[in-house]
């Protein structure tokens, strides 16, 4: 069985980062963006995972219990957010949410 | 009156404010009520008049440099204190302010009739702020009175003034704001060397007197340091060209608030000169000398000349404060005794004058609500009296000897010509066209045939009006007959300032343009 | 957080010591279940007990706090939590903004016909958020707290519901929220690889210890941290949500955000700072570059802030720009902050004297405002100076403060803020700083302008003022003169705060 | 003692003055007339005249060097060592002033009496009289340059009221203004002066000054000769201004607005002349500066010239006389300016007394005429107003140098030692003499155009109408005063003026007569009185022989003949006069509009000045510095409307900058780290 190399995982892991940081840029649908959210905090969890076992330290693994905790708060809040907006916007796109500017 | 002795000056500050606060609780409502703030607010102005009356009884000019003083440390993470005290530069300033005040009080009983208690908080609030800043021994104190004047009279010019008052009252508010943030950024930085040359923060001025800072050049820290105190002052003064917020504030402004603004704000700026910018940076005055007396000199004609061809009189006579402020620059810049006790008495004058000029004018203006020089004419015949307080002032405002302005103007120049006779020789030139631009507005409103019908039917003077004009007539012939009433109390205190503004503090003591020289 | 390899008792009793300088949290824990629970009640009576419990809760914890005079810094949870007196100065600090938040929200709520007892349960969760928040020592503790906070208040923001700028103000939120703390945690995890530890005080021993660990993952890592804290003050060019929450949410929740939202994340910020080491204890060329970023970043904030401001014609958007100008101002702190003497404890101040004069202007807008927090435009508050005198003074003085005119608090933690920027040297920073305040000037007083110089304009509507919202504005009012007066005393408070940190 | 001499004035002043003021003028009060407040009036300025005449006497018992009372009222201002005391000092130069101001000053106070008798606000006009006399008597008594310049600005003042006595006609308030500017543009001069006094000698004390000199024109030490001439120059500038020397003259003509009594009192026999009483007083000044001297003398003598070719053509009664008080000034500083200071004075004298005459008679003319000022509107007048007549006449001659009159004696005084005098020449007394032949030329014109030949005017019946009760009012309010008698009665009823206006004439004449009599050519008691003030008279130069003085006196008696002669012919018929003037069309007319240097002045400084401060409010002040600050603003409000479009309101842009900041902060981070 292959060990796979730290890095590669961290490398993963920053890539799945920006991908959701890049979904939280460019999609218009905001489930999508609430959904590239959680990829972002996943790859955090992974970093720590990846790190927790390279540094033989458990406080990394640990904090992904948190994580997910606080991520699974974070979506139900998110979701009413959405569900608030749906009902008085009758959509969940970003573009109609542009009213306060400026 | 706890305290009175102890505190005798924290009584004198915090006096009209008391009034102010206790006059809160009077209901204005109605004629009635609106009568009673008005003879509340000035039993409060005369009251501290009278209590700073007993300050002029109890100073003694041969005694300490400054007297009744009061030291309370305040924040001591600063090295701030609440210290106050007074020497004779704040003496005639502070019974100037406590004088004028029952008169703009009383010149505004019939003008202001709305809002009748939040003017007169205001006007009383403002003589706290004016009077504090005359007694503050204490840079940050002083900026904090310093500030503190300015939303008083930012209201009374915003609320009260005439049609363009918004404009005017920020213009004022800001103009004056610049500059004074830059002092701010100055005060830091004393404070914070003289914790790095006397090992504490200290930002009491008599400290500060003590500091030695490099200077000489223009980039040395003396003279940036002086720049931003005399931006501030500048502004206040106001020199050219940082002038143009006072003929728009001056305008707008209700005839109390153009009194106040002329007669007792704009002294400030001279004040902060003698009180901070010159003892505390000596060699920079030595240093921007020329720069400042230039700036004076053009103020002077450059005043004249436009105040000539306004249209508003009370723009002229805006103008013609610029004039004569313009003096005072040149004479405190002469830094000879004659010249700074010259250009100390012309600060005074010009309070006495140009405030009673604004009252005047708010006479014909309760009558006539114009201000258009264009729209009187023969005048003389209809209000005699008028005319006659009308023709005295305008006679002390263009300085003929026996009034009070000649004493001033006459000093000053005699001062400054030791200095740079070239351009007092320009700076002369004031004399002439300050009686062209007053006597054409004289001639202008008062004679000639009364060609307007509105103007046919004004009444004159009525004895209110007589009562608060006559004493400033009076101070215009007794300051202009027997200034040594004034010069007595003076005398100590301007030789003190002259000492200390030509001391320098980095090299061996020379004395600099020092008048006994000879 | 060390590795568990036995069970150590002493991380399982705790003394009496720790018991009692947790107690604030204890206070306001239970409190907000009580009052959760109490929202069950309802049906009974629609607003009153929940109102109460939570008004209470807070008192009560501002009461233990002021009580609690902890001898010297306490570590609590193996080095997770701190109760120190800065942690609880600044709890104080919140407790009382959220006291006053609620006391002015109880009428608006009933106006609105948002009298939820959630609301109340809500801020007392955030208030226990902020808390945890100023004294967390552990990035997870941190993040928690921060999450804690932030979750509650996108719930506030978006509070009324049926209105779209609500529901869309706590949508950007939320989503540049969530998005900005995530970066924060990445950054968190990056510094736990880089040196085995999430305790905060850990990053800099290990920094300190072997320079050569401190690899560019590092540097990304504290570069992400500090994001995220750049993010939550709302400092330039990371501010962008800010001005679009404010005016979004309901105006008492905007006032609540404006003070305990924005003191939390500095006061989070400031102990991070310090504790990572990036003013001290970091070599010359760290200390250097952060120096310029936030110098940059200062820059940058006073000046949008105060420019845009000048451009708004809604006091609450206006307010909004404002308080990124004021972050501006407090970044000057940051900059200079170790470096001279009062450094943080004037930033400290600032936190203070600003909460003070928003909470008490949101007070009053919250007041002024009229159903669906319409009239808040400059022009619907002409001739208030005739309608309500009393308001129109209070918000003068607020605003005054603001601007930094004297003798107001604004002035005086202004004044100590940037004398501790002068003494650092940073002496074009505030030349700048002072020129932005010139600026403000300007937009703070035009309310002025219209309240007192403006005729009223229309039928004067009658305003009712809660006896709560009444003494919550008075008491801010005589704080804002009080502390601008003799500020002494806060200026020690703080400085204790600062030392005891 | 001697502050009594302005005190009575001043009393009169204050007591006329609060009357009017408080008792007169307000809306509804009772209207005075002339009697009491003139006799108030009166009798102060009579009081302080005898004052002045004891104080005379006091002095004519003292010892020669030493004649001088003194007296120190209190001290004005003390700043470090500038010290200025109110102090009085009379010796033999100014005790001659005080008795002239006084004296000629009663007459005419009292000759206003009944000429103001119909006046509207006759208290006004007494207070502002003897608010005069205090002035001038402060400036002649004044004992240091301060109190002399208090009374020089004192007297100036109330020539601006007088002058626009009558404000309701704005060309009059016009006159006093011009008045008063004009006078400070030479006060201007006068304070240069001070100042370069006071910072060379430190004081400015007359007497101090006077012992710093020593004798004989000897300068002190380490004072250079060129700080003198600026000194003397300087002051002297204030002289031009209030003495009317080109080219500071133009407000005299102008100042005819006055009352005439003003007229005479100010305007001729006394204000005018205090220039010459500056130099006389500071002639240690300019004997030692003889580049000043001699632009003194210059000037002097130009401008007595200039001015007496304007007078020629001038139709005015009052203004022929005011040029010749321009030209007889210049008569006055050419003496003082080759260093005959006594001749000067003399001439200040005997033409106090013949010009105030002059004017008075002139006022009776106007006042007979009904407010008529033209001469050639006159005519026939020697029978209706007989003592006027013979008055006026006696005025005439003096003036022209007619021997053994006053005029003579001092005119001739001065022409000798222009002749004569080192610092003289051929050509002053050539141009002076020429003056001479014009003066007498056109006062006799002004004489014979008034009173000689048939009347110009229609003569009304005097049926009815007797002086003191007049059907009409001619309250000499030139506002509305002219043609009033034309319109009630067709015609003007001439009759003589009371003889409360004829005794000051009578007087006077006698004075004009007699006057001259103190200056006997070689047994001059004058000269010999003020020789310890102003110094002896220089010896005549040498080979300028006595027996050509007499040719010179002989030439400048036939002068004025020759003028007195041509112009008695050529006025008699007046055809003549009319022919000669179209040959001669446009000299005369240049002279008749004064060489047209009020356009010319009106050009070249008013109007640029007025201009160029328009530019400098509306294209300075309110243009560029107003402009500036208020760009300020504008640019303040435009960065932010810039910077607010970035907040486009979309979600991902916000995002995307978070992502730009966190590059950029990371980059720069890792970039600098290492």
């Amino acid at each position: 069985m292959h060990q796979i190399e730290p890095w590669v995982v961290l490398s993963f892991c920053s890539i799945i980062f920006f991908i959701g940081f890049t979904g939280v840029l460019i999609r218009r649908n905001i489930l999508v963006i609430l959904m590239s959210i959680e990829l972002m905090l996943n790859a955090v969890n992974l970093t720590f995972v990846t790190f927790s076992k390279q540094l033989n330290h458990l406080g990394g693994q640990m904090s992904v219990f948190f994580i997910i905790t606080v991520a699974a708060a974070e979506s139900a809040v998110g979701l009413g957010l959405v569900i608030a907006m749906f009902r008085t916007l009758r959509s969940v796109d970003t573009d109609e949410i542009q009213i306060l500017r400026e | 009156m706890a305290g009175i002795d102890t505190h005798f000056l924290s009584w004198i500050v915090f006096l009209p404010l008391l009034f102010a606060f206790a006059g809160l609780l009077i209901p204005a409502k109605g004629t009635a009520g609106q009568t009673a703030m008005r003879l509340w607010t000035l039993l409060g102005s005369l009251i501290t008049f009278g209590v700073s009356v007993s300050l002029y009884i109890n100073y003694r000019p041969e005694g300490a440099d400054f007297q009744f003083t009061e030291t309370v440390p305040w924040i001591s993470t600063l090295g701030a204190s609440y210290a106050l005290g007074v020497d004779g530069i704040s003496l005639w300033l502070i019974l100037l302010t406590t004088f004028l005040m029952p008169l703009a009080i009383l010149g505004s009983f019939s003008a202001i009739e709305n809002r009748v208690k939040e003017y007169y908080f205001l006007l009383l609030a403002l003589e706290t702020a004016m009077l504090g800043a005359f007694v503050s021994l204490d840079i940050f104190l002083f900026y904090v009175f310093w500030e503190a004047m300015l939303i008083p009279m930012y209201l009374l010019i915003g609320i009260w003034g005439g049609k363009e008052r918004i404009y005017a009252a920020m213009k004022f508010f800001l103009y004056t704001l610049v500059g004074s943030l830059l002092m701010l950024v100055a005060i830091f930085y004393l404070a914070h060397q003289h914790k790095l040359q006397m090992g504490a923060y200290s930002t009491n001025i008599l400290d500060l007197y003590k500091l030695q800072l490099e200077g000489g050049t223009f980039w040395s820290a003396q003279s940036i340091l002086f720049l931003a105190f005399a931006l501030a002052f500048a502004i206040k003064v106001p020199l050219f060209p940082l002038h143009t917020w006072l003929p728009d504030a001056h305008v707008q402004a209700p005839t109390a608030g153009s009194v106040i603004l002329a007669a007792v704000l704009l002294k400030m700026g001279g004040y902060g000169f003698m009180r901070i910018g010159f003892p505390i940076f000596p060699e920079s005055v030595a240093y921007f000398q020329l720069t400042f007396m230039i700036l004076g000199t053009i103020a002077i004609v450059y005043g004249a000349w436009v105040a000539m061809v306004q249209p508003d009189i009370k723009k002229l006579v805006a103008y013609s404060s610029v004039s004569h402020m313009g003096y005072v620059i040149i004479g405190l810049f002469s830094l000879n005794e004659i010249g700074v006790t010259g250009s100390y008495y012309q600060m005074l004058n010009h309070g006495i004058s140009t405030g009673a000029l604004f009252l005047l004018v708010g006479v014909i203006y309760e009558r006539r609500h114009t201000r258009d020089i264009s729209a009187f004419g023969g005048i003389s015949k209809v209000m005699p009296m008028f005319a006659i307080v009308f023709m005295i002032i305008t006679l002390s405002s263009v300085a003929l000897p026996g009034t009070n302005g000649f004493v001033g103007e006459f000093l000053i120049l005699l001062g400054a010509w030791k200095v740079n006779p070239g351009l007092t020789a320009v700076a002369t030139t004031g004399v002439i066209f300050g009686a062209v631009y007053m006597l054409w507005m004289f001639q202008r409103v008062m004679f000639g045939p009364v060609t307007n019908p509105e103007n046919q039917k004004l009444k004159d003077l009525s004895l209110r009006e007589w009562t608060v004009l006559a004493p400033l007539v009076a101070a215009v012939f007794v300051m202009g007959i027997y200034p040594n009433l004034f010069f007595e109390k003076l005398e100590p205190s301007i030789q003190r300032f002259i000492m200390k503004s030509t001391t320098n503090r980095t090299a061996p003591p020379q004395s600099l343009f020092s008048d006994n020289s000879k | 957080m060390e590795p568990l390899k036995t069970i150590r008792p002493e991380l399982l009793t705790m003394s009496e010591e720790q018991i009692r300088v947790l107690m604030p949290y204890f206070v306001v824990f239970g409190g907000a279940i009580v009052a959760m629970l109490g929202s069950v009640l309802k049906k009974l009576s629609p607003k009153w007990p929940v109102f109460i419990i939570t008004l209470a809760t807070l008192f009560a914890g501002v009461w233990v706090s002021i009580g609690l005079i902890p001898e010297g810094p306490v570590t609590l949870f193996n080095g997770m939590m701190a109760a120190d007196s800065f942690s609880n100065f600044f709890n104080t600090v919140f407790l009382l903004a959220a006291a006053l938040s609620v006391m002015v929200s109880f009428r608006y709520l009933d106006r609105e016909g948002l009298q939820l007892p959630e609301y109340n349960v809500l801020i007392l969760f955030s208030v226990l958020g902020m808390m945890l928040l100023a004294s967390a020592l552990d990035f997870i503790v941190l993040f928690i707290a921060l999450e804690l906070m932030s979750l509650a208040v996108y719930v506030l923001v978006g509070f009324r519901r049926a209105d779209r700028r609500s529901n869309e103000a706590a949508m950007k939120y939320f989503i540049l929220g969530s998005a900005a703390s995530a970066v924060l945690l990445y950054g968190t995890a990056l510094l736990y690889g880089c040196t085995g530890t999430t305790a905060i005080k850990g990053v800099v021993h290990l920094a300190q210890a072997e320079p050569a660990a401190v690899t560019p993952v590092f540097v990304l890592g504290v570069a992400m941290v500090v994001f995220g804290f750049l993010f939550k003050v709302a400092a330039a060019p990371f501010h962008m949500w800010m001005p679009d929450v404010y005016e979004g949410a309901p105006v008492p929740v905007t006032g609540f955000m404006t003070t305990g939202l924005k003191a939390a994340a500095f006061a989070a910020f400031f102990r991070v700072f310090i504790n990572l080491g990036l003013a001290q204890g970091a070599t010359e060329v760290v200390q250097r570059h952060f120096h310029d970023i936030f110098w940059v970043c200062a820059v940058l904030t006073m000046v949008i802030g105060n420019f845009v401001a000048l451009t708004q014609t809604n006091l609450k958007r206006m307010l909004a720009y404002s308080s990124i100008a004021h972050t501006g101002y407090l970044l000057v702190g940051f900059v200079t902050g170790t470096r001279s003497e009062l450094g943080f404890a004037a930033g400290t101040m600032y936190v203070v004297a600003y909460a003070i004069m928003n909470l008490g202007a949101f007070a009053v807008l919250t007041l002024l405002s009229g159903k669906d927090d319409s009239g808040l435009n400059l022009h619907d508050l002409s001739g208030l100076s005739r309608r309500h005198p009393i308001l129109a003074f209070a918000l003068s003085v607020f605003l005054l403060s603001m601007a930094g005119i004297p003798p107001t608090a604004g002035f005086a933690a202004k004044y100590l803020l940037f004398s501790s920027a002068v003494q650092a040297g940073e002496i074009s920073l505030v030349v700048i700083a002072v020129l932005c305040s010139a600026v403000s000037v300007y937009y703070y007083l035009r309310v002025l302008v219209y309240m007192y110089m403006h005729e009223p304009i229309g039928s004067p509507q009658t305003l009712r003022v809660s006896i709560w919202a009444g003494v919550a504005v008075a008491a801010m009012v005589v704080l804002t003169l009080q502390v601008g007066l003799i500020p002494e005393r806060m200026v020690n408070i703080a400085k204790k705060a600062v030392i005891g940190m | 003692m001697l502050f009594w001499i302005p005190l009575f004035p001043l009393i009169g002043f204050l007591i006329n003055g609060i009357w009017y003021a408080f008792g007169q003028a307000p809306a509804g009060r009772k209207k005075a007339g002339a009697g009491l407040p003139g006799a108030i009036a009166t009798g102060a300025i009579f009081a302080s005249f005898v004052v002045s005449l004891m104080i005379f006497i006091q002095l004519l018992g003292q010892d020669p060097e030493h004649r001088a009372v003194e007296q120190i009222l209190f001290n004005w201002m003390s700043v470090g060592k500038f010290h200025v005391d109110v102090a009085f000092r009379i010796d033999a130069l100014n005790t001659l002033f005080t008795l002239v101001i006084t004296g000629v000053g009663t007459l005419i106070h009292l000759y206003s009496i009944g000429y103001m008798g119909h006046d509207e606000t006759p208290g006004k006009f007494f207070a502002y009289l003897n608010l005069f006399c205090f002035a001038m008597l402060m400036l002649v008594m004044g004992s240091s340059l301060p109190v002399l310049f208090l009374g020089w600005e004192g007297v100036g003042l109330c020539s601006y009221l007088l002058i626009g006595y009558w404000y309701t006609d704005i060309e009059k308030a016009k006159a006093g203004k011009k008045a008063f500017v004009v006078n400070r543009i030479g006060d201007f001069g006068f304070l240069l002066g001070m100042f370069l006094i006071y910072s060379t000698f430190g004081t400015l004390d007359f007497e101090s000054l006077r012992h710093l000199f020593g004798h004989a024109g000897s300068l002190p030490e380490g004072v250079s000769p060129q700080v003198i001439t600026a000194i003397s120059l300087f002051l002297f500038v204030g002289c031009m201004g209030k003495s009317a020397q080109i080219p500071l003259y133009v407000w005299l003509p102008d100042a005819m607005a006055g009352p005439t009594p003003v007229s005479a009192l100010i305007h001729a026999a006394t204000m005018v002349t205090s220039g010459i009483y500056l130099v006389s007083r500071l002639n240690f000044f300019y004997t030692g500066s003889p580049t000043a001297m001699s632009v003194v003398a210059a000037v002097g003598a130009f401008t007595a010239f200039f001015a007496a070719t304007i007078a020629i053509t001038q139709r005015d009664i009052k203004k022929v006389l005011a040029y010749s008080t321009v030209s007889q000034l210049g008569y006055m500083f050419l003496g003082c300016g080759v260093g005959a200071f006594s001749a000067g004075v003399f001439h200040v004298i005997t033409h106090a007394f013949f010009k105030a005459l002059l004017f008075l008679g002139a006022g009776s003319v106007i006042h007979g005429m009904h407010e008529e000022q033209d001469i050639w509107k006159m005519g026939g007048l020697k029978s209706k107003m007989p003592r006027t007549y013979w008055t006026f006449a006696v005025g005439t001659a003096a003036i022209c140098g007619v021997p053994l009159l006053s005029g003579f004696f001092s005119k001739d005084e001065i022409l000798w030692k222009a002749f004569s005098s080192p610092s003289g020449s051929p050509w002053l007394w050539f141009l002076a003499a020429i003056t001479a032949v014009m003066t007498a030329f056109y006062m006799t014109r002004l004489f014979s155009l008034t009173f000689l030949g048939a009347p110009r005017f229609e003569v009304a019946e005097h049926a009815g109408h007797s002086h003191d009760h007049p059907g009409h009012d001619h309250g000499h309010d030139h506002g509305h005063g002219h043609g009033h008698g034309a319109k009630k009665v067709k015609g003007i009823a001439v009759h003589e003026s009371p003889l409360l206006m004829t005794l000051p004439l009578m007087i006077l004449a006698v004075l004009s007569i007699v006057g001259g009599y103190v200056g006997w050519p070689h047994a001059s008691w004058i000269e010999h009185w003020l020789e310890p003030v102003v110094g002896g008279g220089h010896e005549a130069a040498s080979g300028v022989s006595e027996s050509l003085e007499w040719i010179l006196m002989g030439v400048s008696v036939l002068g004025a003949l020759i003028g007195i002669l041509t112009s008695f012919r050529v006025y008699r018929n007046l055809s003549l006069v009319e022919a000669m003037t179209r040959n001669v069309q446009w000299l005369h007319k240049i002279l008749e509009n004064k060489w047209y240097i009020d356009e010319i002045y009106e050009a070249v400084f008013v109007r640029p000045i007025q201009v160029f401060s328009q530019l400098l409010w509306k294209g300075f002040d309110v243009a560029v510095i107003d402009r500036i600050v208020v760009g300020f603003g504008r640019v303040s409000q435009w960065t932010g409307e810039t910077v607010r479009v970035i907040q486009t309101g979309s979600l991902q842009v916000y995002a995307l900058m978070l992502l730009a900041g966190l590059i950029g902060t990371a980059g720069f981070l890792i970039y600098g780290w290492h």
